[in-house]
């Protein structure tokens, strides 16, 4: 057996919603069509009354989650795209984000946002979005990068008690495979050693973290071994595992996918140089999407955000450093 | 659209609807008595930030209030304080609120009218316009999974918030799933200071009723007893699985948005217009009218509002502030999630063995 | 609400009625040909990212883009393909864009239907639904201050985008400022898997018009004389100075959502019913009945149709692709604003001496 | 005479309107009323059908000043609190921050954001939205923190030709004054270094900037020479200014009222960490508000944003690193 980053997803919600009756999902084509990448297939026939077609209104469905969550329901919202919760945006960062702050009434949502680029989506269907949602206050923020997190981590943030906003990657959608679900996972919070090296450490998430171990592979064959840090959430975001890591390495390369201005790379350099300086033996660096929209064609596509070539590259220049 | 005038008319006669109308103008007043301190307070200095008053739309926001029961979900903005009195609020959590008491249901986080319960089904409002109708949507929809019956949840919103894509969102929402929504609008004809013909282009915004397959009544809203029997019609019919309504009310703000607005924008001639009468006073001569109640015993109930907000001002006012120090900063309830950022902390300086005595 | 059947019916004797049938149903037919050979392109992988087309909506469409004249501006959504030609796109700026030819009006930034010419009127969509329409407001808005008169705005969208915030907020914004905006609602019945009776309540959208004081008009978007003359009307209301008109059509989509989509949640009994027919098919059967076209001249138009199609694509596919090395990497255009972030660059190796031949 | 920080905005906005006729501005209250906070005060009478009130609608608010700027217009957007500015974002970060990349028109709109912490203005009206703008590519976001440059950057904005975020502090509004309005200013995108110093470089903008030369002052009587560079524009960021800053100080510390995951602060630190490395004699460090929305009470808020004196405590600790 294989399952894929999908239908972890996929299982998951099937699993919560066996499990507690507090759960339930909604949005767009969620029902019988089992959502746009399928990552609710069955689940309306599996659980009926519990995975429910929404308008399109992104605004009153998180308005509509946030509710339910006062009412002590666990709902799970699934945007169709990462890219459509800017209009349910509102919503998510000043009602979510704020209300166990305000009322001590705790507010356990999860928003699935089919996150970043992939072949031809263009400008409006690739986005990544976690740095935005991380900045607030109030907000939890996953980015699963293996079939084994999507699984684990979607059934944590289901179980925590904060909103917590599930950017999942599309790239990884199909093309990412595991031969069975976990059992066991780390803690939420933590950060993993992806993979171990003594020369350089890229932190990354997402589908960086898989452009980052090829990028790895490939200086291997060169002699150099890079440690790969997996973030895994973003908020928050293990700073100990990071400072680990270039304790053993001395250099740092943040990797994102996002827009070079702020984010995760800029949170991660800034800790460790905040935090971590005097383990620094060269200036840390960061490598990120262009800073533009995500362009349509491949050939601008595959140009515009980091990839295993890109990274080498700047692994390469900052070990010369 | 049915008009106030031709829905089933209160039974004037009858003792309980003498008792709800004496209740509901008790309230109002009570309402009254505490916006004006609340004005006193804000002039003197002793509010932080804004003061945002219900002057003249006590009559439709007591209805709300009252034809709620508990279980049900109220959603006032912010010129409800006869609505949430009504719905069981007291005094002192608005007051704590807008002065800041560590000890009221916001703690100092949150002041002036964003506050409430949420476990009494008092939703305390978030500032956007419109955004709150939605999350009432979410705990009826809930309430229909857990199989839960018989509640409704009411959310209170001006004529300038229905042109939020929130409004029209939510209000479709709860169309579409045919919650137990009722959404009254309190068109007091202005949005601080945009008239209607500003905001919208409709004879009335009742009208909108129809596009969402929403029945819609419009009210006059300074009429205690026309908002009596609509709003509690409405909410009857709402309870009574019609699916969602809308009350649309008339009415006029009686001040400014906040009370630093002097309302000058008004024209005197729509002040004095049948919208702009102050539905308090209208009610007290009803009362007389119909023989409920005497100038006397009109006194004698203001004495008692104002014996009852200056007590709970002077408890209030003994009261502690937030303490930084004390504060649980955190936004997340899981506390193995909480990050710690950096805080620039005095070092405390190491006792010097010279600098003792 | 005028039902299509009342407002004044097409004079469909006279020879301009003719040559506008003609025209319409030609440009249908080239959108259809292009919507195949797309589709073809798809299924053979030729084409990145989704595909979507506007197979059976043509009618409606195509009276929408041939409405419009020069100077009109037009915000088409993904299945107006033939609204599109008829307001002069080329059939080349959709195979480029949808090929990503360099040359497209995109240049490869943007794919599918997400393109455009602005200053031709022609507004490039962004995937949010309901987005554009307050755009187009603003145009109208900017040339009512110029003093530019005259002109109207259409901007189209499906029964799935009504439910948007955008969608209330632009039309009661368009409504309050009197814009010359009509708005075209194409109901194919779903928003993607989503029918109607998920998206809203009440009876009809049309309905929606009353409650932002706009005139509303449904027309049967399977008859191609009946969208000419409804939507054909409201335009000419809108520039008459009417303000803003909502047009609602009732039809079905004959394919998938997108190409990926089998669209196997579309009932066999409502492909069957009034709403399922083919309206280009129901169009040339108009033209025979009408002895305006014969089987022959049918399969000509066609022919001719599908050359120009293969043409075009011929020619697209000779051309280059965008290069990302030429590509100009910013968003803004003011160049002393461009920030440079850094780029991991391949550093040359400096030749050195040792390893010269 | 003596003008405002808000009298500043209001003539800028007169004069823009009084030398471009296709200036105008659109927003809640703008008109007769003069708006919220008066920066349009008797605008609308001066100007007659170019200043417009609006409906409550950001999201057609925002998406109409595009049309305009698609027609040729330059419109002004006032949104009365920069956090109402939640329910246009789609159309800033999507609409209007990506036209000119997608078609080649330009968008120039300029959206006004009264921003930051009040005293008593609580969660929803204290907001500072500067970092999650800054983000996306396509936009220049504007942080004026003096009399001068709100005036000077307010007239620049206006005739970018791109879509600015004009974060005006509403803590300066009526606190801050000048003797006139400056006839010469900075160029856009570059920093001013607005005090001068040899131990430690602070940079920041908008109202950190009064509250860490207060913090200089006080540092200079216990003999510590604080250099405070003014952002300004926080995107584009003038790096070069900071980097030239630190060269003299070798000590960073970056101020913002923001919340303190990503943002400005980390940028700047990143940035520096990056490119500047061996410049740093200690480890860079920032100071932010805390995590939390901001709270309404004085007690609390004057602990959850930086202070002169928090700013003073952050910079002697760093200045012991
Ligand atoms: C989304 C949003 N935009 C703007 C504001 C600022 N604002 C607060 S109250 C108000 C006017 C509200 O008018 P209305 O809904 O008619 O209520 P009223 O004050 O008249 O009771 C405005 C514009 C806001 N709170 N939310
Ligand atoms: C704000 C927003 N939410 C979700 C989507 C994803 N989406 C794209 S098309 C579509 C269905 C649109 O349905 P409708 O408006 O009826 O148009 P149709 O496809 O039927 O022509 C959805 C949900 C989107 N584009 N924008
Ligand atoms: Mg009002
Ligand atoms: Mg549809």
């Amino acid at each position: 057996m294989s399952i894929t980053y999908l239908e972890a997803i996929r299982e998951a919600q099937a699993r919560a919603l066996a499990e507690d009756p507090r759960v339930f999902i909604y949005g767009q084509d969620v029902g019988a069509f089992g959502g746009a990448f399928k990552a609710t297939k069955d689940l309306a026939k599996q659980f009926p009354g519990r995975v429910i077609d929404a308008p399109i209104s992104e605004d009153a469905i998180i308005g509509l989650a946030v509710g339910a969550a006062i009412e002590g329901m666990r709902p799970i919202v699934e945007i169709q795209f990462a890219d459509f919760s800017t209009t349910g945006f509102n919503q998510i960062v000043n009602q979510a984000a704020t209300l166990y702050w305000r009322t001590l009434v705790p507010c356990p949502i999860t928003i699935r946002l089919p996150s970043g680029g992939t072949i031809g989506s263009g400008a409006f269907h690739s986005q990544c979005m976690e740095s935005v949602y991380a900045h607030y206050p109030g907000l939890i923020v996953m980015t699963p990068a293996t079939v084994e997190d999507a699984y684990s981590m979607l059934l944590e943030a289901v179980a925590i008690d904060d909103p917590v906003i599930f950017c999942e990657h599309k790239y990884l959608y199909y093309h990412l495979k595991a031969e069975k679900l976990p059992t066991e996972a780390l803690p939420v919070g933590k950060a993993r050693i992806a993979r171990e090296g003594r020369d350089l450490t890229i932190v990354t998430y997402g589908a960086m973290l898989h452009e980052s171990l090829a990028a790895a592979e490939e200086l291997a064959t060169e002699g150099i071994e890079i440690e790969v840090v997996d973030l895994r959430t973003v908020k928050p975001l293990d700073t100990d595992t990071v400072l680990a890591s270039v304790a053993r390495t001395g250099r740092l390369l943040a990797v994102g996918e996002g827009w070079p201005w702020g984010g995760v790379t800029a949170e991660v350099v800034a800790r460790v140089a905040a935090e971590g300086f005097s383990l620094l033996d060269a200036p840390p660096q960061r490598l990120n999407a262009k800073d533009t929209p995500v362009p349509f064609h491949p050939n601008l596509w595959g140009a515009h955000r980091p990839t295993a070539r890109s990274i080498a590259v700047a692994a390469r220049n900052l070990l010369r450093l | 659209m049915i008009q106030a005038e031709l829905s089933c008319k209160p039974q004037s006669g009858t003792a309980a609807a003498r008792e709800l109308f004496i209740k509901a103008y008790r309230l109002m007043l009570l309402a009254r008595v505490l916006d004006d301190k609340l004005a006193s307070l804000y002039r003197s200095g002793k509010i932080y930030g804004g003061c945002f008053l219900g002057r003249g739309q006590e009559a439709l926001s007591v209805a709300c209030g009252l034809s709620l029961r508990k279980g049900d979900v109220f959603a006032p903005m912010i010129r409800d304080a006869a609505g949430r009195l009504a719905f069981g609020e007291t005094a002192l959590d608005a007051l704590r609120t807008y002065l800041g008491s560590r000890l009221g249901p916001m703690r100092g986080r949150e002041g002036n009218v964003h506050r409430g319960r949420p476990k009494e089904g008092l939703l305390p409002m978030i500032s956007h316009l419109g955004a709150m109708i939605s999350v009432v949507n979410g705990i009826l929809f809930a309430r229909r999974l857990k199989g839960v019956t018989g509640t409704v949840g009411l959310a209170s919103i001006g004529d300038g918030a229905t042109s939020t894509g929130s409004f029209h969102e939510a209000l479709n929402q709860a169309a579409v799933e045919k919650l137990p929504l009722v959404l009254v609008v309190a068109n007091n004809q202005y949005a601080y200071s945009t008239p209607n013909c500003r905001q919208f282009a409709c004879r009335s915004l009742a009208d909108r009723g129809i596009g969402y397959g929403v029945q819609a009544v419009e009210v006059d809203g300074t009429d205690l007893a026309a908002c009596l029997e609509v709003v509690g019609a409405a909410v009857a019919r709402a309870r009574a699985g019609a699916g969602p309504q809308l009350v649309v009310a008339q009415l006029l703000r009686l001040c400014g948005h906040g009370e630093h607005d002097d309302a000058s924008y008004i024209p005197e001639e729509l002040k004095r217009s049948h919208v702009g009468r102050d539905c308090l006073e209208v009610a007290a001569a009803q009362l007389q009218a119909r023989g409920w109640a005497d100038a006397e015993t009109l006194a004698a109930w203001r004495a008692e509002a104002v014996q009852q907000v200056d007590d709970a001002v002077a408890t209030v006012q003994r009261e502690p502030p937030p303490d930084p120090a004390e504060e649980d900063w955190t936004a997340i309830s899981s506390r193995h999630l909480i990050e710690v950022f950096p805080e620039p902390v005095e070092p405390v300086r190491p006792p010097c063995a010279f600098d003792l005595p």
